[in-house]
């Protein structure tokens, strides 16, 4: 880390916080719950269920590739950017969202997906590039595109914040209180994208939360070595926009963060960057040995948010061990279910890859 | 090419895609401008004039000096369904935002899978002849033309521009629009007469992927388009004088490329070249080349002629920049070699 | 190809890239390596393997993620005489720092009229075949040599790769090095045996803009790069036992190309394939059209057939990538198509 | 203006400075003095040459476009972007640089230029397309190149940024204690290369001063309608380094901001950002009718910067009325050699034009 000192944020008072249910399988709740206290066990929930998805991506990835690993082969291919340990970010931001408020996610775009309310078949299909796929097999892993969720990612690096203006600026300009919330890794935020993106964002006052992902490393170069800034809330104020860094991966102060930022947003009070200090638990993209990594790698699965959530919740009440096994049990039939349903599937034929070069 | 029930005045061809831009905006609210001094300036080179006025700052927008940003931002506006009419002052400046360009708003349609729509005009001037260096008088439309999913559109008078901008606004499909600054009919840079002309009031199409006989001929044809069709066009006029009849093809649009007009005449002719103002190799006159030669080589009498800048960065003197350039001299030689 | 005097291993293209490189850094204190990846991690694909241990992370520089503001960064080092040699990590992230590229690498010594070098190696990893989706499959080497002032060179095995290497690094002009991530040789990627090959130890060049004849033929002229060569290659031993000869160019320079090596093989077999993995229309395959149609069209027998990826993005199912890829069964069935 | 206080810097004392004589034409002085009290007849010839030069290529430029004013057409044609009223920056700034100092102008480069010793004849040659020019006739006004001044500008916003850093990262491969300085007008401190420039420099400790040039307008753009932020200063703490922002366009002022950085630089403490708030005097560029500008023209005339400082020299008897007309004259004796030198030049032969491609 180089120079300056993060900004901290309050963690909320986790035993006040109550339980309510979820009223969609996003766990989207109505505007006027979500700027309050946190629905803890939605909350870890929505981690739980990201984490067993991309466990078994991990593992249905890996499965076919034996003996001699070709990123090319197996049911599927290509690179593959797993979110694990990312879990908070993604489920604090996205429980203040609501259907019709827009993300652009990177090429690590899995958690925000699922947090966001993408069709985990349609979705899995797209990674296992089926006909039934969110892009008819034409997209892949990161390039998602669910309109109906106005969700869509980019495997190039902050491009996606500029969009994410410009859906803000359609939902400005047509009277919505929508909300689009533009996500990069802290490595993207030294790319021209993220400069001119903030600027314009708090120029014409849109309604943005840019959010960044400090997972501490840029693939293997670790953000000593890319950013000259210990926080990039630090930047915000170049743009004069408020920018917050939440130095812990925890979901709950995830969830403060953002409901401000998002409340800001909606309100008509413009833009905000949040900074997120998170853990990439595994790989930069599978097939990375992290040779790189050295001492890092230690100490990473004591950092694993899950089960420190989980324990915290058991400690609080808010969790019982019981629940913790439904929890996953759930989470991996839901999974299970998209795998097949993905499996399941058509793969396109070749001669459709003509079709929708043009609408 | 004109309408002729319809009331026409002389317009130059600036006028005519601010026409058409007003009329679009007119018609449908979701369409807006954004770009560098398009507001009140009107657009460096004209294509936004009086739109200000008439619509005001909230739907004609002046943008900071962030074309990532604001082509970006156009992008993410056509995506929740408003129809973004962009302008990147230069084309020559595509290079700090080639990325929005030509891997999000050429691909999100195919990537999508036919998802997600991306509706949205790029427009942006190009060309040479006033000196203005390497950095701004390039015509690069062979450069976004070899790049799947973005339409591109051409034109080289008042009516096809006026035609071909709102053709490119109604598109569901991201359409870049090049223009040239001297076929603008601007009055501070030197014009063709033809850059003025007559264009109906209301509104009407140019169907992109259509190309134009702006002649017909019987001895060559040349293939070209924008600017050097304007000279073409004084070349033949020269030419017939001298007995040789020129038949051009005014191609309007590049993506799609209207392959048919093309081979038909240089079947008739069996005489080809392929003026541009765009750098020779990699480009269009390949394009054109390979059209004819995987059809059928035959169909050329002679080995077809590429007149294009020949592969070097535009000079600044004026001397070396009409060295480079395509201008009705060579036209006219290179017609007569092939003559020859 | 390769020299039977000099001691040789069995490297990969990779191996033999990074091996140049660091011959290159040993001989000249003031070449060193810019880029994403390119430390410890040693290239996404290879190619500055060991460099780092060698060298240290004073001559082998891991930058942020800004391309503009590193390959920005390499040509001021090149304008003040150092030789640098940068990594854009895949072809495909062009667009965020093509300004760098195109306006001011391509530029500076044309607009200087010669008093500014700027001898700098610009590497970066190009193809498709494994499923990496539109945004990291594509090869993009016709857009750049549509563009003056880049020398584009374009291996296809580990013998050119370390020969051009180190003519790229030796010249005092911009020089893309374009790899297909398929012909690196990697251990975690499908791979043709020729992308390990026979390599001298020491330090060798192979001139840039000489094609090479791959293969000798009578029948038909393949004209094609990178990747493409070694499924020719394979295609053509195939087609050899059905009675076909097939002639291969590796054009290994797309600038300055070797417009000779092109002819003469045409004027030979009369029949002519171009076989790209980039965009088809306005790229490479026309600029080989345009070379025959403007010399002498009538050395085609037979129309030309161009095998390039048919203007659509890369889609990310394995059906629908090698269903737009121009694999060896689409090259033996435009050979015979060519022959029948 | 938007939101925030600029940062102020104290005007030197005037009646401390004293006067030396310049070593070189370009008004370059041995190191050891730069740092200190600036040598104000120098600032004041620096700025006055500079001025002369400009009001004579206005003239020349207009002389031969009439009566159909045409850009193309005269001795001089295409765009031309004339830096008068921005003559503080340059001298400011260049005073502290010495002969193997790096500049990378921007679209508006004259006043740097002439400031940091590029020969004007071979300057304006080149201006006027002909071989003796600095660039054959390849570049024109927007690319003038002159490595041995390590001079360079390009018309491309915000990308000489990197180049600068380009240089600066030789100069200390090298082991020498030369300075790049980059220049952009404000307008272009919202491009991404601004952004990634100063992050690399910052990161990599680079000997650059980076100069932002706001002249309150981006062509018909104001700064208000651009930038989100009053003083492009509070982003230089987005990077770590020091950023200031020089509110008044006076030479002196600048001289203190930028010998500061430019001393920061050369002892290898690392980049720094200074804004100036400097004045566009005429249009963007030759032709512009500046409708767009307002109530702005009318009090330019008044903020002339040169005159106020002839004011304020003449009253602290640092100059006197004759020494005005004398330092005039011999500005525009210089300046009508050079006109000379380049309408007596050859023009370039249009096969020429296929020289130099390559090296
Ligand atoms: C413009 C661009 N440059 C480089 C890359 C290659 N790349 C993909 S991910 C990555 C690292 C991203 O790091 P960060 O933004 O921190 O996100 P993380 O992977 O840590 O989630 C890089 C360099 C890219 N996709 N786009
Ligand atoms: C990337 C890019 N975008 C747009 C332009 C066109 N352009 C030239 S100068 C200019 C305004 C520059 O404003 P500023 O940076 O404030 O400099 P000033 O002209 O005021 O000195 C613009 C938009 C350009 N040259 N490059
Ligand atoms: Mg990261
Ligand atoms: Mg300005």
């Amino acid at each position: 880390m180089a120079m300056g000192s993060a900004s901290t944020v309050p963690v909320v008072d986790v035993a006040t916080a109550g339980l309510r249910a979820s009223i969609d399988p996003a766990g989207h709740r109505p505007k006027e719950e979500n700027m309050n206290s946190p629905n803890r066990l939605d909350l870890y929930r929505g981690m739980v269920r990201i984490r067993r998805y991309e466990s078994r991506i991990l593992q249905e990835y890996h499965a076919d590739k034996k003996p001699a690993w070709d990123i090319g082969a197996g049911l599927i291919p290509g690179e593959m950017h797993l979110a694990a340990g990312q879990e908070p970010t993604a489920v604090g931001v996205c429980a203040h969202l609501e259907k019709g408020d827009a993300i652009t996610a990177p090429h690590r775009p899995h958690h925000f997906a699922l947090a966001h309310g993408v069709d985990m078949n349609a979705m899995t299909a797209e990674i296992y590039g089926r006909t039934t796929g969110l892009c008819r097999g034409k997209g892949g892993h990161m390039h998602l595109f669910d309109p109906g969720n106005h969700f869509s990612c980019s495997g190039i690096i902050a491009e996606g914040y500029p969009v994410a203006c410009g859906q803000a600026l359609a939902f400005k300009r047509r009277g919505t209180d929508r909300v689009a919330v533009a996500v990069a890794g802290e490595g993207a935020a030294n790319q021209g994208a993220f400069h001119e993106s903030l600027n314009l964002a708090a120029l014409w006052n849109l309604p943005v939360v840019f959010v960044i992902e400090d997972n501490d490393w840029a693939i293997s170069v670790p953000r000593s070595r890319s950013t000259a800034t210990a926080s990039n809330a630090d930047r915000a104020a170049g743009y004069g926009i408020p920018g917050v860094r939440v130095e812990d991966n925890e979901v709950e102060v995830v969830f403060e963060a953002a409901g401000a930022a998002v409340e800001r947003a909606r309100s008509g009070e413009g833009p905000s960057l949040i900074e997120i200090h998170t853990l990439r638990l595994w790989g930069h993209f599978e097939g990375d040995a992290q040779a790189y990594r050295g001492a890092d790698l230690e100490t990473v699965d004591e950092r694993d948010p899950i089960p420190r959530y989980a324990t915290a919740l058991l400690e609080s009440g808010d969790l019982t061990e019981d629940r913790i096994l439904t929890i996953a049990a759930e989470a991996d039939a839901e999974v299970d279910a998209a795998i097949a349903f993905a499996v399941d599937s058509p793969v396109p034929a070749p001669e459709d890859a003509l079709l929708s070069v043009f609408a | 090419m004109t309408v002729t029930e319809i009331p026409t005045r002389r317009i130059t061809t600036a006028k005519a895609m601010a026409e058409a831009i007003a009329l679009e905006m007119r018609a449908d609210p979701d369409v807006f401008v954004m770009g560098e001094d398009v507001g009140p300036y009107g657009g460096i080179f004209g294509s936004t004039t009086d739109l200000f006025d008439e619509f005001g700052a909230d739907r004609v927008i002046d943008t900071p000096i962030s074309e990532t940003g604001f082509i970006g931002a156009g992008i993410g506006a056509a995506i929740e369904g408003l129809r973004p009419v962009v302008e990147l002052m230069f084309v020559d400046f595509y290079g700090v935002c080639m990325d929005q360009i030509s891997n999000h708003m050429a691909k999100i349609h195919y990537e999508s899978g036919g998802a997600v729509k991306v509706p949205m005009v790029l427009m942006a001037a190009a060309g040479a002849g006033y000196s203005d260096g390497a950095q701004h008088s390039q015509c690069l439309w062979g450069t976004f033309a070899h790049l799947p999913g973005i339409k591109v559109v051409v034109p080289s008078n008042p009516y096809d521009a006026k035609g071909l901008m709102t053709s490119a606004i109604r598109d569901d499909n991201p359409v870049l629009f090049l223009f040239h600054k001297g076929a603008q009919g601007l009055v501070w840079m030197k014009k063709n007469p033809r850059s003025i002309a007559d264009v109906p009031e209301e509104a009407f199409t140019v169907a992109i992927g259509e190309a134009a006989l702006a002649r017909e001929g019987t001895d060559v044809t040349i293939v070209t388009l924008s600017l050097s069709v304007q000279h073409s066009l004084d070349v033949a006029e020269q030419l017939e004088a001298e007995g040789i009849s020129v038949e051009i093809v005014d191609l309007r649009s590049l993506v799609p490329l209207d392959r048919d007009t093309v081979l038909d005449s240089v079947a008739k002719t069996g005489r080809l070249l392929v003026v541009d103002e765009d750098y020779e190799s990699f480009g269009l006159t390949g394009e054109i080349a390979a059209v004819v030669a995987e059809t059928d080589p035959t169909m050329l009498k002679k080995p077809l002629r590429r007149l294009a800048v020949p592969d070097v960065p535009i000079p600044y003197a004026r001397t070396l920049e009409y060295g480079i350039l395509p201008t009705r001299e060579k036209i006219a030689a290179a017609v007569k070699d092939l003559m020859a």
